[in-house]
This record gives structure tokens, sequence and C-alpha cells, in this order.
């Protein structure tokens, strides 16, 4: 088991973003998240990530406790992630983004050495050819595998995925897919969020569904989109509607 | 005791006067969250402008002061669109440099053409006496316009169409796009007023007190303290901040020595951003 | 890579520009003035003094050099320094090395004057201090600045005298000055004379330079109620202050104010300014003649006062102040001083400096050669109050009680 | 004059150099409910800030009311009738309820009408009432979305979009907001509707579109597409 | 990361301009290139903090004044020697940055420009009452200190030549902390700061560290500058014009740039000391520097550098 999570719960001002989440992620797997707009998903990577810390709860990074750890220093332990929306340092070169990753992730390297993993990772994502552009003049698609090749850079133990898929045409998706199979071949633990059902349906080894900011599921793909409240969560009750149906005659 | 009566009353009427100068600066910074550098050579040129319809056509600087507030917001208006309207989403280092090439501007092309000398204008209204206290009916009345314009920004920015809109864009610029409120427009008169208000302020300030093209950069920097003391974009907070500061430079100085208020000022300025960086009064 | 490091080298040299030299067939002297800034009235009316006493030397001739047997005519260059301090220094260089300067006349005001007299020394070249009074200047070891005006130790001295003259029992004093190097100097002396005559300072505070608003000084003021405020620093302060006393109706005795009531200036802010005093370096009124001369065993040199009165005031349409008569007598000391020489050569006006004590119209002139090296010791100021005549403001010399030309009106706040 | 009163055509748009919609054709008619649904990230949001003129379109025609308005500035838009309830409310926060609800009318058309909308927005809502001196951002979730229909309303649409009005809300107050819109269907006002809350939105909409990947995949009536399974499929990817 | 060649260049030629008025002894020149080096070193330093890591200083001539103060006391009350006095200078600069910065580098964007613009004023001020500096008046040296040093004309020429020296260091650092792997953390920080704290950059320690690089050498600066005047006072020490000329300068020449601040203080200095001799001009130089700025702001964000850099793109290696 590479991370768990015990009753996490972040608030902001009265609302309750993330509410009293537990769950445990083992080492090698693809442990996928989802859940309608709004379910906290983005909030429970930044607790996990450091940007914030929980109200409540305990967060533990192979067995250490990293509640209250800075994000700088869950990076260097080996923790990774990339942003849903994109934050690709601008007025960098690709090269020099990557390199970033690879100087103060858990690599730790120097310049030098930061070059060249730079350039293997550059390669494994297909952006070598874009090495020399600033980071600000990629198109979105590239952007997203910049910010993976970053997250990689720093030799993680375990990689946060913030929806890596989303805005991508279906083969670029396909194409991606092919990237994220060939980080967990490598032995990294991957932890996603994805819109894209059929995507993460098809290569999370289990998901988890979070709705207003509770976790209403856990299990395999196919438990998970078979469950009645997933699909609730999803598609609306409809017994709700029919109820409605029935007050709007009445 | 009567010291004590005479430092409150003129700190008051102080406070009202650097209240009034820091409203459109404050304004400015709400609606577009821009802070404006040219706000001070904004007020001298305010002064200037009341000086020379004082000393050409004889009108007081209390009646022309509402031409001023006119020219003030095309001139405000103009300003944006030549400086700002390229940048407004750029980061704040371009919002700062490009008002501050503004005043550049505006400082060097006073020093050219109206000098460094000081001047003042003399309403010669005399003083009065309140409390045991002699003050000059000036600075009284710069404190009665100060709460009229207060007053009447009020009126405008909550009674107004157009007052209304630019709050709504201060507070949400897309749902104002959606509500059918021409947003450029609006942030380019909430521009114009902020100066206008400026211009206003120099345009008051210079019946009481001598200036130069550079006397307004001193209210400029006091602006900033009295903003983060009332609250960071609230226009009515202006006018607390100005209070504060007002009395904290006429009673405090009856104990304290004159010479560390400047220090006291900026120290608490600091302290304020430390602590709350939107103010005293300011919202989360 | 070579190519473009000599290219650069290249474009740095002539950036930089070459210098330039000519010929000498005439005295120049070199000096930096306030056109604009907040010392701007003060150093105008210096300028317009020292234009009048190249104009009056230049149609004599200008000044016999003995070493060259003729007279060499005397040329200005001059800069603007803006009232600030950022540029003297470097200016002060280009006058001496670009413009070679023979002598320097200071700027105006004694924070400039400090800055300008580094680079004077620097380079051995004479520089006529006017406009400055600070003493401590002339404590730095400096051998080369003279000072034209009596020293700030002894500017508001007087001012003590005449209370105690005019009314015994006033022994209250508030003494409010400006942040600079001048008014400093002043009030830091006229406080430890006060004490040492028996008067009780009850407030001893200063304001920044450019201050508007004194309300905070006249509310602490009203506060201890004191008899006599004095004070004040240089002209837009000053004027400032004095109206605000009048405004805020504050109830003292003596109202005294550096530099500000000198100036013919002050009289625009009319009533304000009456029965308002203050020492000056000089006043038309003042008589020193040929006959005070002999009368202390000295020499006479120069124009008479009415002369410069007479024709100042044909030239610039107003009556000159005592920044006017400074800068005339800053040009008149260095002629008579390059005349005892006989050469240019700075070391030996230098000499004819130091053992120079004459009578012009402006008053006695003689420098220290001790510890203050070339600080004045032979001028004296006078007090003067502005009052009215037939309906017009008019400044009377009122101390000391030889020099008067009117009666001091007493108590200050009788206009009220 | 047809009954339509939006028609968008072949409309194809982006960021930067992104496109996200595919030549998406739709028409909303006068007096229905038209209702867009699909999964996150499918387009919803780009196209209706295509049709309200936030985001410059790159190729198509949008029409309103039979005239072009591909290129018109979102405020004028605004004025013709063409009016957006934003996803996640977007209130003025500082304002009250009732200045939100003026705010609503801004335009010159809606300003004239000012008291009989708003009479009809109390009607339709009694609960803002007694909260119309309330700041709107102290209020509660369902309540804000109350405030956010209403100031939909004042402006007199002639087109109204509703842009996930059921999000971030509690089971309860779905339906709340449900039957409103319901209501103001009855009441005959053209809405279009873009939602994720698949069941029930289908159950009350008179067409409907699915889009998937930034085009148009399917459309039909609500019990058509209710029965259908690809809808399922496009949301859960099973 | 690929390395810059700007040394290869930027060092001659500073050293050219720097030989120019000892190999034509013209003191002139020398005034000149002396305010030159200053405002390179001025603008270089403030470049650390404003071009690298992002975050805009307009209060930065504080720590020119600290420096100042701190040298100037000890010089004048000690009779300590320019270097060790110059070295203290620098590193009271340094150690206030850190003390400062541990409050207000928390803050961002324009509020920490106005923090600073406030801790700037508030020490003038505060300087402004302390009577042991002299007060508003400042102090002033007595002559005889120049002495030590073979009288005041020697005196100069080593505060010349040592601010020579401390230009060229400064360049040099400049370059070296942009090429260093921790150059490359306050870019990304420049860039986005959540981002760099998340790839794991210690965002705290580096924005400080930046900081008070950028404050050494403005104290060193303003140690050498105020021995040459032989007089300090808070409002020459700590005046906030020059700040603003500062940035002016980086932008004028390119922000983030190793070059760019160099080529800005360069021009912009030669361009005042023209606009202020001519007649025509010199009251008008502010207008023009505002004008010059506005353009730079609106349409060439990116400075001289950035221009040329865009038109020319195999220069990007020679500029950086």
């Amino acid at each position: 088991m590479i991370l768990r999570a015990e009753h996490i719960t972040k608030m902001f001002g009265g609302l309750v973003a993330v509410n009293d989440v537990s769950f445990e992620v083992e080492e090698g797997e693809i442990f996928g998240v989802i859940g309608p707009n709004g379910a906290g998903k983005t909030t429970l990577f930044n607790v996990i990530s450091g940007v914030y810390f929980p109200e409540k709860g305990k967060l533990y990074f192979k067995d250490r406790d990293i509640t209250r750890l800075p994000s700088f220093k869950r990076a260097r332990l080996g923790i990774a992630r990339t942003h849903q929306i994109v934050k690709p340092l601008n007025e960098l070169t690709v090269l020099e983004n990557v390199m970033v990753g690879a100087c103060f992730g858990k690599t730790f390297a120097n310049l030098k050495e930061a070059e060249k993993i730079a350039w293997e990772v550059l390669e494994t994502v297909g952006l070598s050819d874009k090495a020399d552009v600033l980071a600000g003049k990629l198109n979105v698609p590239q952007k997203k595998r910049l910010e993976l090749a970053r997250a990689l850079a720093s030799k993680p133990e375990l990689i946060l995925l913030d929806e890596v898929l989303a805005g991508l045409n279906p083969s670029e998706v396909s194409e991606m897919l092919k990237v994220i199979m060939k980080i967990k071949e490598q032995g990294i633990t991957i932890l996603m969020i994805e819109h894209l059902m059929h995507a993460i349906m098809k290569v999370s080894d289990r998901i988890m569904v979070l709705d207003y900011g509770s976790k209403i599921a856990e299990g395999t793909p196919e438990e998970v989109a078979n469950n009645e409240r997933v699909i609730e969560a999803y598609l609306g009750n409809p017994e709700l509607a029919l109820k409605l149906l029935k007050e709007g005659k009445a | 005791m009567e010291a004590w009566i005479s430092a409150v009353l003129s700190g008051i009427l102080l406070g009202l006067a650097y209240g009034l100068a820091a409203i459109g600066l404050n304004l400015i910074w709400g609606v577009m969250n821009v802070i404006n550098l040219s706000h001070g050579a904004f007020i001298a040129l305010g002064m200037f402008a009341s000086y020379f319809i004082f000393k050409f056509a004889g009108i007081s600087p209390f009646i022309s002061v509402f031409l001023v507030l006119a020219v003030g917001v095309v001139l405000g208006m103009i300003a944006y669109f030549l400086a700002l309207h390229r940048v407004i989403l750029a980061p704040e280092l371009s919002t700062l440099l490009a008002t501050y090439s503004l005043s550049l501007i505006i400082i060097g092309l006073g020093t050219f053409f109206f000098t460094t000398n000081p001047r003042a204008i003399d309403v010669g209204l005399g003083s009065v006496k309140v409390f045991g206290a002699y003050i000059p009916k000036e600075k009284i009345l710069v404190g009665i316009y100060s709460l009229i314009f207060t007053l009447l920004l009020y009126l405008f920015l909550y009674k107004t169409w157009t007052g209304k809109a630019i709050r709504a864009v201060s507070m949400n610029i897309t749902a104002a796009k959606f509500m059918g409120v021409n947003t450029t427009f609006i942030l380019s008169l909430a521009f114009g007023i902020g100066i206008a208000l400026a211009m206003v302020a120099g345009a008051l300030i210079a019946s009481v007190f001598p200036f130069t093209i550079l006397t307004g950069g001193v209210y400029e920097l006091k602006s900033f303290v009295i903003c983060v003391l009332g609250g960071l974009g609230s226009p009515l907070g202006a006018l607390v901040g100005g209070l504060i500061m007002g009395l904290l430079e006429n009673v405090l100085t009856l104990k304290i020595q004159v010479g560390y208020v400047p220090f006291l000022e900026f120290l608490i300025l600091v302290i304020i951003l430390l602590v709350k960086p939107t103010g005293i009064m300011g919202k989360e | 890579m070579k190519r473009l490091v000599a290219f650069l080298v290249g474009v740095s040299f002539l950036m930089l520009g070459l210098t330039t030299s000519f010929a000498k067939d005439k005295i120049v002297i070199g000096f930096t003035m306030s056109q604009t800034g907040k010392l701007n009235a003060e150093s105008a009316e210096q300028y317009r003094g020292l234009l009048l006493w190249q104009k009056w030397v230049n149609s004599q001739g200008g000044i016999y050099v003995k070493a060259l047997k003729k007279k060499l005519p005397v040329k200005f260059v001059y800069y603007d320094d803006e009232s600030s301090k950022d540029r003297v220094q470097q200016l002060y260089v280009r006058l001496i090395s670009k413009d070679k300067a023979d002598f320097l006349i200071s700027p105006y005001s004694s924070g400039l004057t400090a800055s300008a007299a580094v680079i004077a020394e620097q380079y051995g070249k004479i520089m006529m201090a006017t406009g400055a009074a600070s003493d401590s200047i002339f404590n730095k070891g400096y051998m080369h600045v003279f000072q034209i005006y009596t020293p700030a130790s002894r500017y508001l001295t007087g001012a003590l005298d005449l209370l105690k003259a005019v009314d015994p029992k006033a022994k209250k004093v508030a003494i409010v000055y400006e942040q600079s190097n001048f008014a400093k100097a002043v009030a830091t002396a006229a406080k430890k004379y006060a004490e040492k005559h028996g008067f009780k300072v009850v407030l001893f505070e200063s304001y920044a330079k450019g201050t508007t608003d004194f309300t905070s000084f006249l509310n602490k003021i009203a506060a201890k109620r004191p008899d006599a405020i004095i004070g004040g620093g240089h002209f837009a302060d000053g004027e400032t202050f004095a109206r605000q006393i009048f405004e805020q109706r504050i109830k003292v005795k003596l109202v005294s104010l550096l530099v500000a009531p000198a100036v013919p200036k002050f009289a625009e802010i009319g009533k304000a300014a009456l029965y308002v005093t203050a020492p000056s370096q000089w006043e038309p009124k003042a008589k020193y003649t040929e006959a005070s001369a002999k009368k202390l065993g000295i020499s006479w040199y120069g124009p008479t006062a009415s002369w410069f009165v007479k024709t100042y005031e044909k030239e610039y349409k107003e009556a000159p102040g005592y920044h006017a008569a400074g800068g005339f007598i800053a040009g008149l000391v260095l002629q008579k001083a390059i005349e005892d020489a006989g050469c240019l050569d700075a070391e030996k006006v230098r000499k004819a400096l130091e053992k120079m004590d004459i009578m012009t119209f402006y008053g006695r002139i003689k420098f220290e050669t001790g510890k203050y090296y070339g600080r004045q010791i032979g001028h004296d100021m006078v007090y003067l109050q502005w009052q009215e005549k037939g309906g017009k403001l008019v400044k009377e010399v009122v101390w000391p009680e030889h020099a008067a030309s009117a009666r001091l009106v007493y108590p200050y706040y009788k206009k009220y | 004059m047809s009954d339509v009163v939006l028609k968008v055509e072949d409309l194809e748009t982006g960021y930067g150099e992104v496109q996200i919609l595919w030549g998406v054709s739709l028409e909303a008619k006068k007096g229905k409910l038209t209702t867009i649904i699909g999964s996150n990230g499918s387009g919803k949001t780009t196209l209706l800030r295509a049709i309200t003129g936030v985001v410059p379109v790159w190729k198509g025609r949008v029409l309103f009311k039979g005239e072009d308005i591909t290129h018109l500035p979102a405020h004028r838009r605004a004025d013709m009738g063409l009016v957006m309830v934003p996803e996640g409310r977007m209130l003025f926060p500082e304002m009250t309820v009732y200045e939100n609800l003026e705010m609503g009318a801004y335009t010159k058309r809606a300003r004239a009408k000012l008291k009989e909308s708003l009479d009809f927005v109390l009607n339709l809502f009694p609960r803002l009432k007694e909260r119309l001196n309330q700041k709107a951002g102290t209020m509660s979730g369902g309540e804000q979305q109350m405030v956010a229909l209403g100031r939909g309303l004042m402006a007199c649409p002639e087109l109204l979009i509703l842009d996930e009005p059921s999000l971030g809300l509690a089971p309860k107050l779905v339906l709340d907001v449900f039957s409103v819109i319901k209501k103001l269907k009855d009441e005959g006002i053209t809405m279009l509707l873009v939602e994720q809350n698949v069941h029930i939105s289908l159950m009350i909409t008179d067409w409907a579109y699915v889009m998937a990947e930034g085009r148009i995949v399917m459309e039909g009536s609500g019990e058509e597409l209710e029965k259908s399974e690809e809808v399922k499929k496009a949301y859960l990817g099973v | 990361m690929k390395k810059g060649y700007s040394l290869f260049w930027l060092i001659p030629l500073l050293v050219a301009i720097s030989a120019y008025p000892v190999v034509t002894r013209s003191v002139i020149a020398r005034e000149s290139v002396f305010l030159i080096l200053m405002y390179v070193t001025l603008a270089a330093s403030l470049n650390i903090i404003l071009g690298y890591t992002g975050y805009v200083s307009f209060g930065h001539i504080v720590f020119y004044g600290i420096g100042g103060y701190t040298a100037f006391y000890l010089m004048y009350k000690f009779g300590v020697h320019l270097i060790p006095a110059m070295l203290a200078g620098g590193v009271a600069s340094a150690l206030v940055a850190l003390a400062v910065g541990e409050a207000v580098l928390r803050l961002r964007g324009a509020i920490f420009a106005i923090a600073t613009i406030g801790v700037n004023e508030a020490i003038k001020s505060l300087v402004t009452n302390l009577a042991f500096l002299g007060g508003a008046t400042g102090l002033f040296f007595n002559f005889k200190i120049y002495r030590s040093y073979g009288g005041a004309a020697k005196a100069i020429w080593f505060a010349y030549y040592l601010m020579a020296a401390v230009t060229i260091v400064t360049v040099v650092v400049s370059y070296f902390i942009k090429n260093s792997k921790f150059g490359l953390g306050l870019f990304s920080i420049r860039e986005d700061e959540d981002a760099a704290a998340v790839l794991g950059v210690d965002t705290k320690r580096f924005k400080s560290l930046a900081y008070a690089f950028s404050a050494f050498f403005p104290g060193l600066v303003g140690a050498i500058f105020f021995f040459k005047a032989g007089n300090i006072e808070p409002d020459d020490a700590f005046h906030l014009i020059k700040s603003i000329e500062m940035i002016f300068m980086v932008m004028l020449g390119g922000y983030g740039t190793v070059s760019g601040p160099v080529i800005g203080a360069v021009i912009y200095e030669r361009l005042k000391g023209i606009l202020l001799v001519n007649p025509l001009f010199k009251n008008l130089h502010m207008a023009i520097a505002g004008f010059v700025l506005l353009l730079i702001v609106l349409f060439a964000p990116g400075g001289i550098v950035g221009l040329l850099r865009e038109r020319f793109k195999k220069l990007r290696g020679v500029l950086e």
C-alpha cells in the first residue's frame, strides 16, 4: 500500500468539499476517481499534493504521515501530479519545464542529469520535437503531455493525473492511454481523475466514486458501473423525476 | 482642552480631504483590480486645473470643481483606452507600469509647462471660530464637499443603472456581460470616475494647501495607506480610512513628535497588508 | 565573436562622447541653480544678483588680472540642479572638467552646497558659497569654500535678543524648523542660545521638506501657549507656515521665520505677512557706507547700496532681497580676491581670500581661517518686520537698534 | 416568420489552436423547452459561450429571431432578448437580492417592464419576497439558484438559456428547480437547457440533443432518448 | 538547459566601458561611467527578484539606502575602510531582505508591490527620526577621511574601480544564478508559483534567497555611492523614484535576461544624460521616459532583448 487516506475532510468556509473520505491505493495499480462535477475530486487531489491541508483526517504515504507536509516535500518523497487546468511554465521552453520536474522532484538531479532525464521523458510522451519551443506556445493536448512529462521527470512513485484526457480527440486519447499504460509498466502507481468514462473504465484496476464530497462507491470498473448510487449520481434519480411529474400534475 | 478640540476638528476635516483623495484610487482598485499609480499625477492635475480657472477666470475652486469633475471623467476614459485597455487582463506588473508611465507623462509635461514652483489658491474666505478654535472656512468647505462627493458617488453607484452596472462588473464581469452590460465602456467609465475624483480632490485641496506638480505624489502614498486601512476596493472605506489618518496626524501628534507620523503610517500599511491584505474593513 | 566585441567596444566609446578643450580669454565661473524645484524662488533671486554683478563687471571691461596684464571678461556657465542633490555632483564635475570653470559659485541652499563642496575640494577649485549658511559645511576640512552669509549659528539669536529687549517677561519659545541642514543648524543654535539666556523652549520639532500642512504643529503650539514662534526653513514652507499661523489665529507675541519673510514676494499672502519678523543678511534700508568702513579701519569695495537697489529695480522691476545681494557680493568678493592675487591660480586667490577684510554695501566681509576654515565672521544679521504703511506692506529694519528704520510692532496678535 | 427562435448552423470554435466544436447545428423553437445533454467535456459549455458571444465563432452561423448575430458582442445579444443563466449561478454577491434582480432587467427593453417582471418573478419564487434586502452572497445554494433564475427572467427573455441549473444542489432542491422549469415551460417561455441530470431533464423536455466530443450525436423527443441505451453509454462508457 | 553565452560579450563590454575613463584619464567620462555602472548593477540585481522570480519589488531602493547608511556610519563613526564597510553594507541589506522577505514575500502581485513601497517609506521615515544617523539632514564626512586613500582625487578613482568590480561581479553572479538549478527554480516560481511548489521547488526559501541576492548588490552600490558623495541623507538614500528607474531599466532592456538590465541601464543612463543637458528636452525627459515606458508595456513587454529575440531567433543564446 502506497497511499492511505483516513477520514479526510476539507471545507471552504461553510462548504464541505471533501467529506470524511477514506481509501487506500495499492502499489503499482491504477486507481481511478470519478464523480459528477463538483464532487470534490480536484480538491481531494489538492489535499494529497499538499496545496491544501485537510481540516480532519490523516494522510499516509508509504506509512509516513504526510498530512501537514508542504507540497514541495511531498514532491521530493515521490508524489507528482498534473493539473486539470494545465499550468505550463509559459516563458520557459518545453525542455526547461521538464527539467524543473527532474531537478526538484524525487530525482533531485543536477542540471546536467536533469537535461538527460528530460530528453528521455520527452521521448516517452512524444514531445521531443518541441523541446526548444516555449511552453506557452503549445496547444492544449501538447500542454497536457508536457504536464505529464514534467511529473514523470521527477521519477515519482505515485503520480496523480487530473483529467489528462479532457479536451483530446479520440486518436489523441488512445495515444495518451498508451502513455499511461507505459507509465504503469514502469512500476509507478497512478491515481487518476477522469471524466471520459470508457477510458477510465478501461485502464483502472479499481475505481472510487465521489458525490457531493463523499465516497459513494469503490470497486472494480464493472462493480462501479452497475452500482445503483453511481448511476443515480450520474443520470439523476428516476424516482425523483417521477415525483416531479406527479407534483406537476397536482 | 481647547487644543484637543481643535486637533480633533482639524483631524476630521483633514481626514475628509484625505478620504476624498483616496476614494478614486479605491474605486479603480475595486472595480478593475488595478493599482492606479497615476493617481497622484491626476490629483496634481486637478490642483492646476482649479488654479488656472481661479487665476484667469476668477472662479472659485468650490464652483469650478464641477467642471473639473466632468473634464476628469473624459480625461480618465481617454487615459483608459490609451494606456490600460490593452493590458487590463495582463499580470499586475503591466498595469502598474502602464499607470506609472501615465504618471511620468503627466508630471513630465506638468513640469515642463508649469515648472515645479509652489503655487497656492488664496480664496480668502477667512476663518471661523468653532469651540474656541479658529478654522479656515476653506477647510470646512473641503470637508463638506468631500462628504457631498462621497454621497454623490454612493447615489450614483447604488441608485443609477450605470452605477449598478459598475458594481456588477466589479463583482463578476462575465455575469455582467450576460446581463447586457457593455463591460468595456463600464471599465473605462469606472476609470474615468476614479480619475475625476482624484482631480476633484486635488482641486479642493488646492484651496487649502499650496502645491506643486509633484504634490500629488504625497497624497498618492497616503491614499495607499488609507485604502488599506479602510478596506481595499470600498469607496466608503476610503473615507473611514481618511478619517483615521487625519485624526492620527492631528491628535496623536499632540503627544508624539510629528516626524514619527509617516513612520507609523507606513508601518501600519505593511502590518495590515501582512495580517489582512484586504484591509481592516475589507471583505475576505 | 571577436568582431562583435570590437564593434561593441567601438559603440560604447562613441556613446560616451569625447571631451573638447578651448583657449583661455575669459574667466569662466560655473554654478548650478535651481531653475525648478522647491528652492526655485530663492535661487532665482540669487541668480539675478549674480547676473547684475556680471553686467557691472563686464561693463568695466572685466576683472583685471595682473599676471596677464589685461582685463578678462566674466563668462557664466550654469545648469539646473532641480533643487535636488542627485545631479549636483555630476554637474559640478562637468563644470570643472568639461566647461573648464576657473571658479565656482555654490548652488542655493546648504544641502546642495555641501554636495558641491566635496567636488570643489576634490578638484581644488575656489567656491564662493552664497545662499548657504550652515556652519557644518565649514568643519569638514574644506580649504576652498568661502562663505558669504552670516552662518546659521547666528541667525535667530538676534530674535531672542529682540524679544528680551521688548518684553522681558516673555519666556516661552516654540522652535519649529524644516528638516534641512540650514534650518537644523539655525534651530539647534537658537535653542542653545535660548536656554542659556533664560528662555524656556516649550516645543522643539522639525517638519519634512515640502510640508504644506502645519496644523498639527499649530495645535501643539496652541496647547503649549508660547510667547514666540521662531524657526521655519526656506521660502515655500515659511510662507505657508505664516499663512496658517494667521488662519488659525494662533495667539503669539512674536513670529520670526527664516528666509521667507525676507523675500519681497512674501507680501503676497497679505495680512498673514503683517508683523512677521525675520532675520536678514541684508536689507535695502541697511546703511553700510564708506564712512562705516573708515570707522572700523578697513577698506571699502564695490558700488553703493543705493546704486545696487536702483539698478536692480530698473533691471528686474522689483526690489532686491538679501539673496540678490548675496549673489552680487559673491561675485564681487571673488573679483576682489582675483585682483588681489593678480592671477587665476586657485591657491593664490585662496591666500587673498584668507587675508581679506573689507566693507561692502552688504556689510563687512572676513573669513575664518581656523577650525571653521572659510566661515564668514565679518558679517552681521539685521531683523526686519513687515509693517503697514499707507495701506501697503513694507519691510522695516527693527533690530539691532542702531540700524533700525522703525520700531517693532508688538505683540504679533495685535492684528487679529 | 418561422417559430425557430435560435438556429445554430455548422458551428466550429475552440480556444487558441484547439478546436472544441466540430460543426454543431441545432434549433430552439418558440415556446418549447430544448435540452442539450452530454457528459463533461463534450463541449456543451463552449457551445453556450459561442451562442452568447463570450467566445468568438470560427466557422458557421448563429441566428437569433432570424437575424445573424454570429459576430455581435455579448451585451448586444442580451439586448435582443438572448438571456443566459450561467453555470455556477454567477450572482453579484455584494448586491442585495433585489439589486440582482434589477441587474437582470439592465437592458433598455427589459427596464421598461421592470415592475411587471418583478411581480412575475416574486410570484414564482415567493421565498425571495422576504429576502429582497439580503445580500445574495449570503444565501444558500438553492436560494441562489432561485435568484439566478429570477434574474434571467427579469430580462424579458425571448430565449432563456439555463446552464446546469441543478449543479451542486441537493436532490430536494433539484426537484424544486425542475418544477420551476416546468412551470416556466407551461408559461410558454422559450428555453434552452443544458443539464447533466439526464432522466429528469428528458422527462420534461420537448426536444433534446445529445452531445459528445464536440458534436451532436443524437437528437429526438425526451421520451425517445430516455429509452435509448446510447445515452447511458455516452455517460458511463459501458 | 542550454546555457546562454551573454557573458562572452557582456564582460568585455563592461570592461571596455570601465576602462575608457582610465585610459583617457577623463574625469568627466569617469563620472558618466560611474553612473552607468551604478545603474547596471542596480538593474541587474533588481532583475534577480523582478525578472527571475517575478516579484515586483517596487521599493527596491530601500536596500541601496540600508547598505549606504550602514557603510557610511561605519566609515564616519569608526573610520572603517571602504571595502569592509561596503561588504558590511551589502550584508546588512541582505539580512534585512531576509527578515522583511520572511513577511512580505507571502504577498503576491500588486499587494507585494505596495508592501515594498511601504517598507521603503517606513524605513526612510524611521531613519529621518534617528538622531545618531543625523536625522533628516543625514551625515557628512570630514574631508580628512579621504586622506587615507591618498587624497580626495585618488579616493574617487578608488570608488570608481570598486564600482567597476562590483558591477562585473553582479553581472557574473546574475548570469550564474540564471543558468543554475537555483535559477531554474526561480523561473518556475515566476511562471507559476503553485505549480513550482508541487514540482518540488521550496518556493519560500528560494524567494527569500533571491530577495537577499537582489538586495546584497544594491547595498554595495549604496556604500560606494555615498562614500563618493561624502554625505548621506534619507531623501537621497531612499528615493522612491530611483526604485522605479530601476524597474524601467530592467523593462527597457528585457526582464529575466542577463543582458537586458545591462542594455537597459546603459541606454537609460545615456539617454537621461543627453536629455538632461539638452535645453529643449531637459524638462521633458520625464514625459519622454513615461512615453517610452508605456510603449514598452503595451507593445514590447519583453523589452529590447525581447524584440531582438523575436526578430533574430538565433540570438537567444547570445542574449540570455
